[in-house]
């Protein structure tokens, strides 16, 4: 992908991995959760007492676990995008396929944390606290669900061969979706469940 | 495995580190100034971490990579500001 | 610059954008309804609240008034009338009736609509069910 | 004009700037009453005025979006349109169905329109902008529906472009939210809670869409840019649109009794809401730089960056001023609320109609552009009428910012009719910039009407309109 009039170093690329297009995308989703969890902190700097409060009651063994998943399911991400470079086409399928699932296991998880806290009767209009932590958790509940549908499609198609070593961005499109819903959660975790 | 896929899990394990870090603190219930800056702290780590190696930009020169390592920046700097003012 | 650019990938961000944002405005929404009757008054509402409600309508009374901040503001927010007026529906109704037909010279005055005694007590009835709405604290004082 | 069946797009440009001068003299009558409160009552109550610059508004630019759909179309989908005849006779029904609830409107009691419309059988009339008589409303629905067919069978039968595949799925947004207006329960807090998805998701919905794709095709017409490069960015702006508009509708529910998360959730997306204007104002000046030939009608162009333009400062800028939740508290349904509706309305929906009527009426009518002299009459009717509204937006802020502080931040609070006296004078300006407005529009019609200079016409075949874009 590298312009002829610009020989490609020996490390490092020029532009950013996967099509600009997500990117964009990228920027947009990160604006809008860098706005929720400033609101999130402002709001709590008004009502110290409540958030720390109500924080106590998070499922943090859920959470911790739940970050553990992301991780490791960006950490196999990056060995389908390290996989396909080297044109292991099955290896990248299979590397992507452990990373949805472990999505599929952070979604559980977060539907049995969301049912439960169902169950004690918590709704957004609870309490302040409540209001963001199942906002800004839904809200990326529901990118993790996006996540998964992307990485399926990327791994459907690398299987069907439509993606090699000469031609993998659609591999790296995908993969940096995931890794920016990954990176969200890291701020999301420590801020929500324990920071105080 | 092969150098890039090595590093990978390098920086997975430091990653998984950290976290476990985290939950210890939650779970001890600690809280206060020094803890809120170590976690900001841990927090800068691990997603500059995960922009470098795994999204891999740490080898991209577009300057468009800037802009995720200063939301990272900006977006704890303010959170660290608006627990400053809390206190 | 040779960045991959794709018109597909620009057009799957907006299928794929738009398809999120609507099932997380349609889970919103789903949840605002369960929430809603908490906060809307609506024990208040009776056949005479709704015959108001149409009163209010069929005399397009939006055209000059806010209702809760939304409509016209060439006249006052009615939505915290019933309160401004000392918790009087006859005071509301009074005014109403008072509006002489010809205006009033160099002022804005609201038209006389002919109600009936039946449909004056109507509207002073919706007046006072939308009064009850729990609207977070709108408006910021008495005058609307 | 490349296929014959554009020719219907005529009547509907007409009739779209017929209605617009009706509109604006309908804003003078109530920026005088806003000043001489007993101007014209009891005859044209305020409310009634209201009602008909408004809905005139409404109408016209549905007129300006079908015709712009006519013109496109065919065009794009290299093919006649499916029926020119349905679209001649939908012309003449919705023309007649709008004259004569607007007649309604003026000259009975509003009352006896609804006794004499049956509006009991289904009450839908006397909310903000669907005052239509349910009847009306019905007509408005079968237009809507035999326009989206026609339209829709030429785009599928032909070749797809997003243009014409994103004008689409704007028009069938609009024609399907429209449904909502018939649901009116006597529960005020739903009422208004769907009354939005009608008024929010048209203007910050889907007509989004319809904007966005009549500017592509403008700008791939007279700049020669690359329609892939022109297509693909004009997803992205759609896609930051619908991104930050949808949830955006929060912003109209913090006080209406919806739940109170609406406040967080309605600040923060719709605190995006100008990326996707303030990319489209970046796009088109791009465009627009990069163009591959000049294009004789420079009005066309003017008109179509001053869309984006006006569309990021209205919409986004003044959008932005007031969609904060604890700032709202305060503007909310003040002239600061007035005063954006004015500039938004203009200069996103308002001029792009006006760009797609400059780029196409000098082709229905046979030649490439307009000839230099009528050009000129119609980039100063631009200034004038842009320049007029930026007046007329920045006498009604500072109305509204005098009004907020005399009657809602303050501890003192005076009552409205009090306020209403005391800002008379940003009234008296406002309506003077009305004035302006007026002349500029009466210049813009009359540049259709300027005859001389030399004109380009259509049949120079180096000259084709476009017959050289991609």
């Amino acid at each position: 992908m590298e312009t002829v009039a610009n020989p490609p170093a020996a490390t490092g690329r020029q532009d950013l991995p996967g099509d600009f297009a997500i990117w964009i995308f990228i920027f947009a989703e990160l604006l809008v959760f860098g706005i929720f969890f400033l609101a999130y902190a402002f709001a709590r700097a008004g009502n110290v007492e409540l958030f720390n409060e109500y924080q106590q009651y998070l499922d943090r063994e859920t959470g911790a676990i739940n970050t553990l998943l992301l991780i490791t399911s960006s950490f196999f991400v990056v060995r389908a995008v390290n996989a396909i470079k080297r044109n292991a086409v099955a290896s990248c399928v299979r590397w992507l396929g452990f990373a949805v699932l472990s999505g599929a296991v952070f979604a559980g998880l977060k539907l049995t944390e969301f049912a439960a806290r169902h169950a004690d009767g918590i709704t957004l209009s609870t309490n302040t606290f409540y209001m963001f932590y199942l906002s800004l958790t839904f809200f990326h509940f529901m990118h993790v669900l996006m996540g998964m549908v992307i990485l399926t499609a990327v791994a459907v198609k690398a299987h069907r061969g439509d993606y090699s070593a000469a031609n993998h961005t659609g591999v790296e499109t995908g993969a940096s979706y995931w890794h920016m819903v990954d990176l969200v959660w890291i701020v999301l975790f420590p801020l929500v469940y324990v920071m105080h | 495995m092969q150098g890039a896929d090595r590093k990978a899990a390098f920086v997975w394990l430091i990653l998984v580190l950290l976290t476990l870090a985290t939950y210890a603190v939650g779970r001890l219930g600690y809280g206060g100034v020094t803890v809120v800056v170590m976690l900001l702290a841990s927090i800068s780590l691990k997603g500059q971490l995960i922009i470098d190696y795994f999204m891999g930009l740490a080898q991209v020169r577009s300057r468009w990579k800037w802009v995720v390592t200063g939301w990272l920046a900006s977006v704890v700097a303010l959170i660290g500001m608006a627990y400053w003012i809390s206190i | 610059m040779s960045e991959v650019f794709t018109k597909s990938m620009a057009r799957n961000i907006y299928y794929g954008g738009s398809a999120f944002f609507i099932l997380l405005f349609l889970a919103l929404t789903f949840d605002t309804a369960s929430e809603v009757p908490k906060r809307d008054n609506h024990e208040a509402i009776t056949e005479q609240v709704a015959l108001g409600k149409k009163v209010w309508e069929e005399n397009n009374c939006i055209g000059c008034h806010t209702l809760l901040g939304e409509g016209a503001y060439f006249a006052p927010e009615l939505g915290n009338v019933y309160t401004r007026f000392g918790e009087s529906t006859e005071a509301i109704i009074g005014f109403i009736q008072s509006r002489p037909v010809e205006g009033i010279p160099g002022r804005r005055s609201m038209p006389q609509f002919n109600l009936s005694d039946e449909e004056l007590q109507a509207i002073a009835q919706f007046l006072k069910y939308v009064n009850g709405i729990n609207t977070s604290g709108w408006p910021p004082n008495i005058q609307g | 004009m490349k296929y014959q069946s554009q020719a219907v797009a005529k009547p509907y440009f007409i009739a779209a700037i017929g209605l617009f001068i009706g509109q604006i003299l309908f804003g003078l009558i109530m920026g005088m009453q806003y000043v001489a409160g007993d101007f014209l009552f009891p005859e044209i109550p305020f409310n009634v005025a209201r009602m008909v610059h408004t809905n005139l508004l409404i109408v016209w630019l549905l007129f300006g979006f079908m015709g712009a759909a006519y013109f496109l179309v065919p065009e794009e989908s290299e093919r006649e349109l499916h029926s020119p005849l349905l679209a001649k006779i939908l012309f003449w029904v919705f023309l007649v169905a709008g004259a004569l609830t607007v007649l309604g409107y003026l000259l009975v009691p509003y009352a006896r329109l609804a006794e004499l419309t049956m509006n009991d059988l289904l009450p839908t009339m006397g909310r903000e902008f669907l005052e239509q008589p349910t009847i009306t409303k019905i007509g408005i629905v079968i237009v809507a529906l035999g326009f989206v067919y026609n339209i829709g069978v030429t785009i599928l039968a032909g070749r797809k472009t997003v243009v014409s595949l994103v004008l689409l799925t704007g028009l069938v947004g609009l024609a399907v939210l429209f449904l909502f207006s018939f649901y009116n329960p006597v529960n005020v807090v739903n009422d208004k809670f769907y009354w939005w998805w009608v008024v929010h998701l048209w203007v910050e919905g889907v007509w989004e869409l319809i904007l966005a794709s009549i500017l592509a095709f403008v700008l791939i017409k007279v700049t020669g840019v690359d329609r892939e490069v022109i297509e693909k960015w004009m997803y992205v702006i759609i896609a930051m649109a619908l991104i930050s508009g949808l949830i955006g509708t929060g912003h109209h529910y913090f006080w209406i009794g919806a739940p109170e998360y609406w406040q967080w959730w309605g600040s923060i997306f719709s605190a995006l809401e100008p990326i996707p204007f303030f990319m489209m104002t970046v796009f088109a000046f791009n465009m627009v730089n990069r163009r591959r030939r000049e294009h004789p009608n420079k009005a066309a162009v003017l008109w179509a960056l001053g869309t984006a333009v006006m569309a990021f400062l209205g919409a986004g800028v003044w959008g932005f001023l007031h969609t904060l939740a604890p700032v709202n508290y305060y503007t909310h349904g003040s002239q600061l609320t007035a005063a954006h509706g004015h500039m938004a309305f203009y200069g996103a929906y308002v001029m792009i109609v006006l760009t797609i009527i400059s780029y196409s009426m000098p082709i229905l009518r046979g030649q490439k552009a307009g000839s230099p002299r009528a050009q000129k009459v119609e980039i100063w009717s631009f200034w004038l009428m842009t320049l007029s509204m930026v007046f007329i937006t920045l006498f009604l802020t500072g109305a509204g910012i005098q009004q907020i502080l005399l009657q809602r931040y303050t501890d003192n609070p005076l009552p409205f009719m009090v306020v209403q006296d005391k800002i008379e004078m940003f009234y008296w300006m406002r309506e003077g910039a009305g004035v302006v407005f007026l002349v500029g529009l009466i210049l813009y019609v009359s540049a259709f009407f300027v005859k001389g200079g030399e004109r380009e016409e259509i049949t120079d075949s180096s000259g084709m309109a476009s017959a050289t874009s991609s």
